[in-house]
């Protein structure tokens, strides 16, 4: 399969093609070329799963990881070398295909949504880039290659998250996303350096072999600050991944992070980059669960918290964008702990598989949550909810098609997110009640906010709109991929997932939970749909008085829980002043000052002396007898 | 009497020869003919100089009070060269109103100076020694005091000549306690005889003040700021580098040969003068304003690196002294020409102000002076590098890391203060104080332009240094 | 005659016809071709060494040596391995986009001459391998620098250039008396590298104060902490070629004579005492990070990253594993390059907006694009993104120095880790204030963007960068193969 | 019988308070005097250290013959430039030949 | 013994007369002194039986450079000038120095073992140094004869006399 290889290389082209020439080219020239090209990696992407789920199949009842490219890019040492190449197994084909679907999309919606900005082709260019640096993180046959696309994937966001570069606060998210990250990178890299230099490999096949064999008998019996140091390890490894994933506490960059165009909020901050760090736990499963399983409880309780936290800020947050944000956050955060919840193994691997499910369908109805959100935008030229309202009768297309992904995200049957999510639950039930329990709250207040958004944008109170630029349709170019994505939306949750992926690459048997896990779910979320119905269907007063009844909790969440505020404190008062600037200081004036301080002391010492040559022979003739006198003393007595 | 003894003194001889044809020149010839003295005395010179370098008798005259050795052939050479570029920059100086009817004098006086520098090196006996020393100190103090309606130059002169005289007694009575404790003065015979003794060791300290005092090191060096500054620029040139040459050689003659058994007592002593000349030297001249001044003190920190050289007292010692006064000559003279020629320009101003934009004005000019500069400060490519490397070398060939460290810092304080003229010359812009563009005259050309050769050359052409080290064979110490 | 040679000839070659140029148009011929021959000579040279590699396995090739003077064992002494070659190619690089950098400079005969100076010494000291003759062309290439800033600089440049000189002229005194003491304590019978680590032993107790005085002595000019002051100032007044160069090519001799002479040398020593250095670089790697940070002069964050930057040379070395040598050199080439075009860039810029305060620029996105692209990509490199340079070195110098034994040099490493976010802190701070946003002042609108000559410079740093980034298993290979005879030397130990 | 000793206090005696005038005096001339003390102090020594210790042969006399010419000499030539030195500025207070300092 | 007396009153003679010469306020006293102490050395001479340099002591020194000098003084006679003011501190300056150096000679002097010289008796002898030997060692070319710096010495007056019309001359 080695033309799989070809799926990389396309978007690296276009990227390449757009990046140099791609200002001498027209619009709509550039659009379609990187449109197309998507489409081509998307198309072979597809064959890809076809070929490796069912042409290949299964070999021994295990779907067998397959490296069809791999070639030395850089030697460390005789055993440490990065290699490039492509792993495909049954996660890394999964992400192929909702990548190269979720990016064609987006590149589809966005030949309209941005048509006639300035940096078309810019635009265009980075799409492709991104969508190479994340088609590379997914296939990557080590830890190593996955870090350099993750760094590629970090400036990618970066670059899209500023593309703006003109509105101060798109320059400002797109600094706060990528510094965050890199952060975060800053622990991946150590925990590899350290993997690495226990096992002497980067390569995820040796790491994850034979129930993690390599990691679990090179770290034996060590530990570090009382901590084991695989623990340690693959915790650093986890902060890479919850940086990426936007896990509290180094989740703040993703909501400023909308600051980009909607369509690449869909693509990267909902759909697929933000995943990484679930992707990457995934890769790393066997390593965690048999090296560090106090890690995956770390992340698992992580995850919960993260959940519960920003499914409430999202229930308070009015730009419409931010919401699906938190939204975001949250559902991310599902599958963080689907995964510190897992097993080992057949159905004790469920966490596992609920998870990768979960991400799935995720990518799909928040893609197209944040695509119906860019429609809305691009209808009333305003994020504010305030701004919105009775929008269903202008442009019902995209009112549908939101209230279906609305209907996925909460758990309703037969959408796609009710299977994944009902999964996730179960895996959480047998695991940990506590979990379980929250998470089923979220799972209500995920419904709620929902259709909160929902009701706010198309039902509501009619707004004063401009009689000039009354609300209207997208044109087809934006709705199709609307339609397109709610169809996946909608579909997604029946394909039987253990089938093709598991913790141990075994299919296993799964099934619904209804009693104890199914029905509870459908029951919250249908709790949080109808209070959200009962609050935001007609537009009343009671959500106002609800918020004032809360008082501080309530300012509390719209601030984000002042998170913001804390993250500027530490990096502008405390490195920025206090560390930085103090060092700039010490740094002219100490050690500079020490240098100059040379310079002035030999001055001074010139100047001090200078009276010596006073002019006077005689006292030339003084010191001349006086010197010899002491010389002879001198030599004499010592 | 054996008058074949004069046949050793093959330079002398020849040096008498010159001086005696000018001497007469000048005492028949009228005042029109007089204008072809500068010629006649530099072609004369030259011949001498090139006569030096002709194969020559090595051995000792009149009984050991004479000696001519391959090295001390060398070292006169070397002063020789000295002199002929000094010859070579006179001519606008001594064309002047002032001094126009005496450059007879000049030249005859320095010539006579000059063979008392030969017989410093030459000597074979204390007696020697101290007439070679008067020699080329006494007619130094008219010379330093030829422009006599110049008060900075009359008194020049006088603190010169007060001060050599002082210095002359301190050192006689040093050798008349070395004289009391040995009976005799010939270096041969004390050789033996040294030993660490009260005596000897206050009469080499006397001694050495009177050495130290024509090299100009601390603390005998106060003198030398303000008759550098004062003399006539051409003899301020040839003090500070064929009188301190000649001095360096004499003291490492001495050293070597006669006092080589209480090394232990002169190490430190020169291992401290060393230190602080070079030092004092550098703290000085940072603060100077005048460009002569400024060079004086240059030159004290400059001999505190001779002595680096001296210090060693092995035969890479001596070599790399004797190369390192070889390239000091040169670069100091450039940079002595460089500041003659601007002098005449400006009518004796010697302030550093007046090389301010000289390399708009005058690019050639600055850039021989940048060389210069650069060399003194030992900056490669050029010669001072080499020669300041090889006397590093030979310091620490014995172990003296830490002095050669401290020349080291020292030589960081240099660059600051040669910096200081580079950035006069080159960075600052020129106002009505500086010199404005002109054509120097012909003989100054050609010694400007030997002292580049030499100074880019010599350290490129090893066999110079090689020479100088296939010669130092008669090494007795 | 040998082909290194020529690359000191050239230069020569080069000040000579500037002699007698007289136009513009003249100087910028001699200095194109004489540039280009350079490159040429550069490219011919790693073409050359590669196949001979393959045959030999000599430790430096292309050896020659010609005694000078005999009687000190002073030669001129040439030859190269993989680590000169890759700092030779450095070198032809930024010379050859340093003269399109100067394109339009007032007295270009004299700025040029000493630019060739420079570049002489530069090659000369990469070419070397007798001590004496690196020395002398280590000192060529620092003074033609007082005049190039206190002449063409700007701002407190008569300062600024007396304190570079003058810091790094200390710093070379702790080298000569190094170095005399490598020739007497190697028992004074040579002063090639290659017979006194071959043949010579120097004993620990000399190594002990010699080594630090070597390190010391070019870590002065590699801006080791403390002493790397001279740095921001120099920088902040140098002209553009001037910091090019510098930064670029001057800075990583320091690395490059720590490599070779302090550790090459005295690997005892270097074992006993490395560590008081390891600390002293760690901490340039943070502390120039960090300070980089609050400077609002574009050229001082350079400088700083360059603290860091080539502080992490210096730590890599000592870290003295091969992994993490081959991480130092490779950081080498890798901050020339992208020093260079930040300098480069700088330069445009300043000479546009008059300012290189952040401050008062902002959305120069806008104005001059392919300026502004161009510094993004520069910036990218520097804050370590995969497919540039700087990725490669920093991640082999992290690993590699990882893969030390010792869990105090682990430790440092994780410090000295740290410094990539904070390298992103002010890159992105710098490149937020001036090329995005709206435009800051209104006089800069209209500005024209990168001449052609600026583009040739940016675009050729840019496309090594690159090319160094996608390809650096050529780069690491080059420099791996090298490393086998220090690597060996250490082991031993 | 006169000790050597005798002769070498004297000559001490005479040459520091050669350099005490040296060193107090004003007037140039009285410095020259003082200088002449000095000389002499260090002439007597060579003599007697010829009479006392090493009577074979004569070189401790001849260097004080040869410094008596050449005391002479300087003594001329340090006459001729005090009084150029007055000339030029009136006077020959050493103390103001100073023009030059620092 | 009488050599002795007259040693003394020589010493004592000498001393008294060089401090005079240094300490007295009128230059030209001062110059006269020396005249006293350069004859007291020619007494010097005398006893050591130096006939031949007290001769050219007296002649040189007494006939030569104290005429000199009070030619020069007279030339020089500034009011000012003639009275030597005292400097204290200049005084104090010279005192220490030469009391530093008085001691420090002295005690290196004293220290010394000299050879003996009681057998000598050239001392207490009164042969005249005999003329043709001074003459031969001062024209001979061997060892421990003198022609070569007789004849530097006199190229040196040649150049003192050169270089004094110099300065001295009016033009």
């Amino acid at each position: 399969m080695e033309y799989s290889l070809f799926i990389l290389i396309t978007p690296f082209v276009l990227f390449l093609l757009l990046g140099l020439t791609g200002h001498k080219m027209k619009q709509n020239v550039a659009g379609i070329i990187g449109t197309v090209g998507m489409g081509f990696a998307a198309a072979l992407s597809y064959m890809v799963a076809y070929q490796y789920f069912f042409v290949i199949g299964k070999t021994a009842g295990v779907f067998q990881e397959m490296i069809p490219v791999s070639f030395e890019w850089l030697r460390f040492t005789e055993k440490l070398h990065i290699d490039l190449g492509i792993l495909l197994d049954p996660i890394s084909v999964m992400m192929l295909v909702v990548i190269t679907t979720v990016s064609l999309m987006v590149h589809l919606y966005s030949l309209s949504y941005m048509h006639g900005e300035k940096g078309f082709q810019r635009y265009y260019s980075f799409l492709s880039l991104f969508s190479f640096s994340m088609l590379g993180l997914v296939v990557a046959t080590n830890i190593f290659q996955m870090y350099i696309f993750w760094e590629l994937v970090g400036v990618s966001s970066y670059s899209l998250i500023g593309f703006y570069y003109t509105k101060p606060s798109a320059v400002a998210a797109s600094k706060k996303a990528f510094i965050v990250t890199r952060f975060a990178d800053l622990g991946f890299l150590i925990g590899i350096l350290i993997l690495s230099y226990y096992t002497g490999t980067f390569d995820f096949a040796t790491l994850t072999a034979n129930h993690a064999e390599s990691v679990v008998t090179s770290m034996q019996g060590l530990s570090f600050m009382g901590l084991s140091v695989a623990a340690w390890a693959m915790a650093l490894i986890f902060m890479g991944g919850a940086g990426k994933s936007a896990m509290f506490p180094l989740h703040i960059w993703l909501p400023d992070a909308m600051e980009g165009p909607t369509p690449v909020s869909a693509l990267i901050h909902a759909a697929t980059m933000v995943v990484a760090g679930v992707y990457l736990i995934a890769r790393l499963f066997p390593v965690y669960i048999f090296a560090a399983p106090e890690v995956l409880t770390l992340i698992a309780y992580i995850g919960a918290f993260t959940a519960l936290f920003a499914a409430i800020i999202a229930v308070t947050q009015t730009d419409i964008k931010r919401v699906l944000a938190f939204s975001t956050i949250s559902q991310i955060a599902y599958m963080m702990v689907s995964l510190g919840v897992s097993g080992y193994g057949g159905h004790d691997g469920l966490g596992y598989m609920a998870s990768m499910f979960h991400l799935f369908t995720h990518a799909f109805f928040k893609a197209l949550l944040f695509l119906g959100a860019g429609s809305v935008i691009h209808a009333v030229h305003s994020n504010e909810m305030k701004d919105m309202g009775r929008l269903h009768k202008f442009m019902p297309v995209s009112s549908w098609t939101f209230l279906i992904a609305c209907l996925a995200i909460a758990g309703i049957p037969p959408f796609s997110g009710f299977f994944s999510k009902d999964e996730i639950l179960s895996a959480a039930l047998h695991h940990d009640k506590l979990i379980f329990f929250t998470m089923l709250f979220v799972a209500g207040l995920t419904a709620f906010y929902m259709f909160r958004l929902y009701f706010n944008i198309f039902w509501g109170k009619e707004k004063a709109y401009d009689s000039h630029h009354k609300p209207h349709e997208s044109p087809a170019l934006m709705t199709v991929p609307l339609i397109i994505l709610a169809i996946y939306s909608i579909f997604t949750g029946f394909i039987h997932f253990p089938e093709f992926i598991s913790s141990d690459s075994t299919p296993f048997a799964a099934h619904i939970e209804w009693m104890h896990v199914a029905i509870p779910s459908i029951v919250v979320a249908l709790t949080g749909i109808v209070i959200a119905f009962v609050l935001y269907f007609k537009g009343s007063e009671k959500p106002v008085q609800i918020a004032k009844s809360l008082g501080g909790f309530y300012t509390a969440t719209v601030h984000k829980f002042y998170l913001d505020e804390v993250w500027m404190f530490i990096t502008q008062s405390v490195i920025f002043k206090l560390i930085c600037k103090p060092i700039a200081w010490f740094d002219r004036h100490i050690i500079d000052g020490a240098m100059n301080g040379l310079a002035w002391t030999t001055q001074k010492t010139s100047a001090s002396v200078k009276g010596l040559q006073s002019g006077q022979v005689q006292l030339y003739v003084w010191v001349y007898v006086i010197g010899s006198l002491l010389i002879a003393a001198l030599a004499l007595f010592l | 009497m054996d008058f074949s003894n004069f046949l050793l003194m093959q330079q002398e001889m020849s040096l008498m020869a010159v001086f005696v044809i000018l001497f007469i020149y000048d005492v028949f010839c009228s005042d029109k003919g007089k204008q072809w003295f500068q010629p006649i005395a530099c072609i004369l010179f030259t011949l001498h100089t090139a006569w030096g370098f002709l194969p020559a008798l090595t051995g000792e005259a009149f009984g050991g009070m004479f000696v001519n050795s391959d090295m001390t052939v060398i070292m006169k050479n070397i002063l020789n060269i000295a002199t002929l570029l000094v010859f070579l920059q006179v001519n606008n100086w001594l064309k002047s109103h002032d001094t126009v009817h005496k450059r007879g004098e000049f030249f005859t006086i320095t010539l006579v100076t000059l063979l008392g520098m030969y017989l410093m090196i030459s000597a074979g006996n204390f007696m020697m020694l101290y007439i070679g020393m008067e020699t080329a100190s006494l007619p130094m103090a008219c010379l330093a005091a030829f422009n006599k309606y110049r008060e900075k130059s009359a008194e020049a002169g006088a603190k010169y000549i007060l001060i050599s005289a002082l210095s002359s007694g301190v050192m006689l009575f040093g050798l008349s306690f070395l004289y009391g404790s040995m009976g005799t003065m010939y270096f041969s015979d004390m050789t033996a005889q040294v030993v660490s003794e009260p005596l000897m060791i206050v009469g080499f300290v006397f001694f050495f003040s009177g050495l130290a005092f024509k090299l100009s090191l601390v603390p005998f060096h106060l003198w030398t700021a303000d008759v550098y500054e004062g003399a006539p620029t051409a003899v301020t040139a040839f003090l500070s580098v064929a009188s301190k040459g000649a001095a360096a050689f004499a003291l490492m003659f001495t050293l070597y040969k006669v006092f080589g058994n209480i090394e232990v007592v002169w190490n430190p002593i020169l291992w401290w003068s060393s230190v602080i000349t070079i030092t004092a030297g550098n703290l000085f001249a940072i603060r100077q304003k005048d460009i002569k001044r400024f060079f004086a003190f240059s030159s004290i920190s400059q001999a505190g690196y001779i002595l680096l050289g001296i210090i060693a007292g092995t035969p890479l010692g001596m070599n790399a002294t004797v190369y390192y006064v070889l390239v000091y000559v040169f670069s100091n003279l450039a940079a002595f020409g460089v500041i003659s020629a601007i002098e005449n320009r400006t009518n004796g101003n010697t302030l550093i102000s007046a090389f301010n934009g000289l390399y708009k004005s005058n690019p050639r000019l600055s850039l021989i002076m940048m060389l210069a500069v650069f060399s003194l400060g030992g900056i490669p490519p050029f010669a001072g590098f080499f020669s300041k490397f090889y006397i590093f070398m030979a310091a620490a060939d014995r172990g003296q890391f830490l002095l050669v460290f401290i020349a080291l810092l020292n030589t960081v304080v240099s660059l600051y203060y040669y910096l200081l003229i580079i950035k006069a010359m080159f960075i600052k812009e020129g106002d009505e104080q500086s010199v404005d563009c002109f054509v120097t005259d012909g003989y100054n050309k050609i010694s400007l332009i030997l002292c580049t050769a030499g100074i880019l050359a010599i350290g490129f052409l090893s066999c110079i240094y090689e020479h100088i080290g296939s010669k130092v064979d008669l090494f007795n110490f | 005659m040998n082909i290194l040679s020529l690359f000191v000839l050239v230069p020569v070659l080069m000040i000579l016809f500037l002699f007698v140029c007289k136009s513009m148009q003249q100087i910028r011929t001699v200095m194109v071709s004489g540039a280009s021959a350079l490159m040429i000579l550069a490219v011919t040279l790693t073409v050359m060494f590669l196949q001979e590699r393959a045959v030999s396995n000599a430790e430096m090739l292309f050896t020659s040596s010609t005694m000078w003077y005999p009687s000190l064992n002073i030669a001129y002494a040439v030859g190269v391995d993989g680590i000169s070659v890759a700092m030779i190619v450095l070198s032809s690089i930024i010379v050859f986009t340093g003269v399109f950098s100067s394109w339009n400079m007032n007295m270009a005969k004299e700025y040029f001459l000493w630019y060739c100076l420079l570049s002489v010494g530069v090659f000369g000291f990469f070419i070397s391998v007798d001590l004496f003759t690196m020395f002398m062309f280590y000192e060529v290439a620092l003074i033609p620098m007082y005049l190039l800033i206190g002449l063409w600089g700007t701002g407190r440049k008569e300062y600024s250039a007396m304190k570079l000189t003058l810091m790094l002229m200390g710093g070379s005194a702790f080298l000569l008396i190094g170095i005399l003491g490598i020739y007497y304590g190697s028992g004074h019978s040579s002063m090639n590298l290659l017979e006194i680590a071959n043949n010579l032993h120097i004993p620990i107790e000399i190594q002990r104060w010699v080594f630090p005085a070597t390190f010391l002595g070019f870590g002065v000019l590699g801006a080791l902490f403390p002493f790397h002051t001279w740095s921001p100032d120099g920088h902040a007044s140098a002209p553009t070629a001037v910091s090019m160069l510098h930064a670029g090519v001057l800075m990583k001799l320091g690395g490059y004579g720590c490599f070779r002479v302090a550790m090459y040398l005295m690997p005892e020593a270097a074992h006993e005492l490395g560590w008081i250095f390891l600390i002293l670089t760690g901490i340039s790697v943070v502390y120039g990070a960090f300070s980089a940070v609050v400077q609002t002069d574009l050229k001082y964050i350079n400088a700083y990253s360059s603290v860091s930057h080539c502080g992490l040379v210096l730590f890599a070395i000592l870290m003295m594993n091969r992994t993490a040598m081959t991480g130092a050199i490779m950081q080498m080439l890798s901050h020339g390059l992208m020093t260079a075009l930040f300098f480069a860039l700088i330069g445009l810029i300043y000479g546009r907006t008059h300012t290189r305060d952040i401050r008062e620029m902002g959305g120069l996105m806008k104005i001059m694009p392919f300026a502004s692209v161009c510094y993004v990509i520069a910036g990218l490199a520097s804050l370590g993104l995969p497919g540039l340079s700087g990725f490669v070195a920093e991640m082999t110098i992290f690993v590699g120095s990882f893969q030390h034994a010792d869990v105090f040099h682990r430790i440092l490493t994780i410090a000295a880790c740290c410094s990539i976010v904070i390298t992103a802190v002010y890159i992105l701070r710098t490149v937020g204030k001036i090329l995005y946003g709206p435009v800051q002042d209104s006089h800069h609108i209209g500005l024209p963007d990168a001449s052609w000559y600026e583009k040739v410079s940016a675009v050729g740093l840019i496309v090594a960068i690159t090319f160094m980034g996608m390809y650096p298993s050529g780069a690491s290979e080059l420099i791996n193969n090298s490393l086998m005879p220090i690597i060996e030397k250490l082991a031993i130990i | 019988m006169i000790k050597m000793e005798y002769y070498l206090i004297v000559s001490t005696l005479m040459f520091f308070i050669g350099v005490y005038g040296f060193i107090a005096r004003k007037n140039m001339l009285a410095i020259l005097i003082s200088l002449e003390l000095i000389l002499n102090a260090v002439e007597i020594n060579f003599a007697v250290f010829n009479r006392y210790l090493f009577p074979g042969s004569m070189e401790g006399m001849f260097f004080t013959l040869f410094g008596i010419a050449i005391t002479a000499a300087e003594t001329a030539i340090a006459i001729a430039i005090i009084i150029n030195v007055y000339r030029n500025i009136g006077s020959v207070n050493v103390r103001k030949i100073n023009k030059m300092k620092e | 013994m009488a050599n002795l007396i007259i040693f003394i009153c020589l010493a004592i003679f000498i001393v008294i007369m060089s401090l005079m010469a240094v300490t007295s306020k009128k230059i030209l006293r001062a110059a006269t002194y020396l005249l006293f102490v350069l004859i007291g050395t020619a007494g010097l001479y005398l006893l050591l039986n130096f006939h031949f340099l007290a001769a050219v002591q007296i002649s040189v020194y007494a006939g030569g450079i104290v005429v000199l000098f009070i030619f020069a003084i007279f030339l020089t006679s500034n009011k000012g000038d003639m009275i030597d003011n005292h400097n204290k501190k200049r005084i104090l300056y010279g005192i220490v120095a030469a009391v530093a150096g008085i001691a420090i000679t002295g005690f290196a002097l004293l220290k010394h073992r000299f050879l003996n010289y009681s057998d000598n008796p050239t001392i207490a002898g009164d042969q005249e140094m005999n003329m043709k030997m001074i003459g031969e060692a001062l024209m001979g070319t061997e060892k421990y004869q003198y022609l070569l710096p007789f004849e530097i010495l006199s190229v040196l007056l040649l150049a003192c006399i050169i270089g004094g019309i110099l300065i001295a001359r009016k033009r």
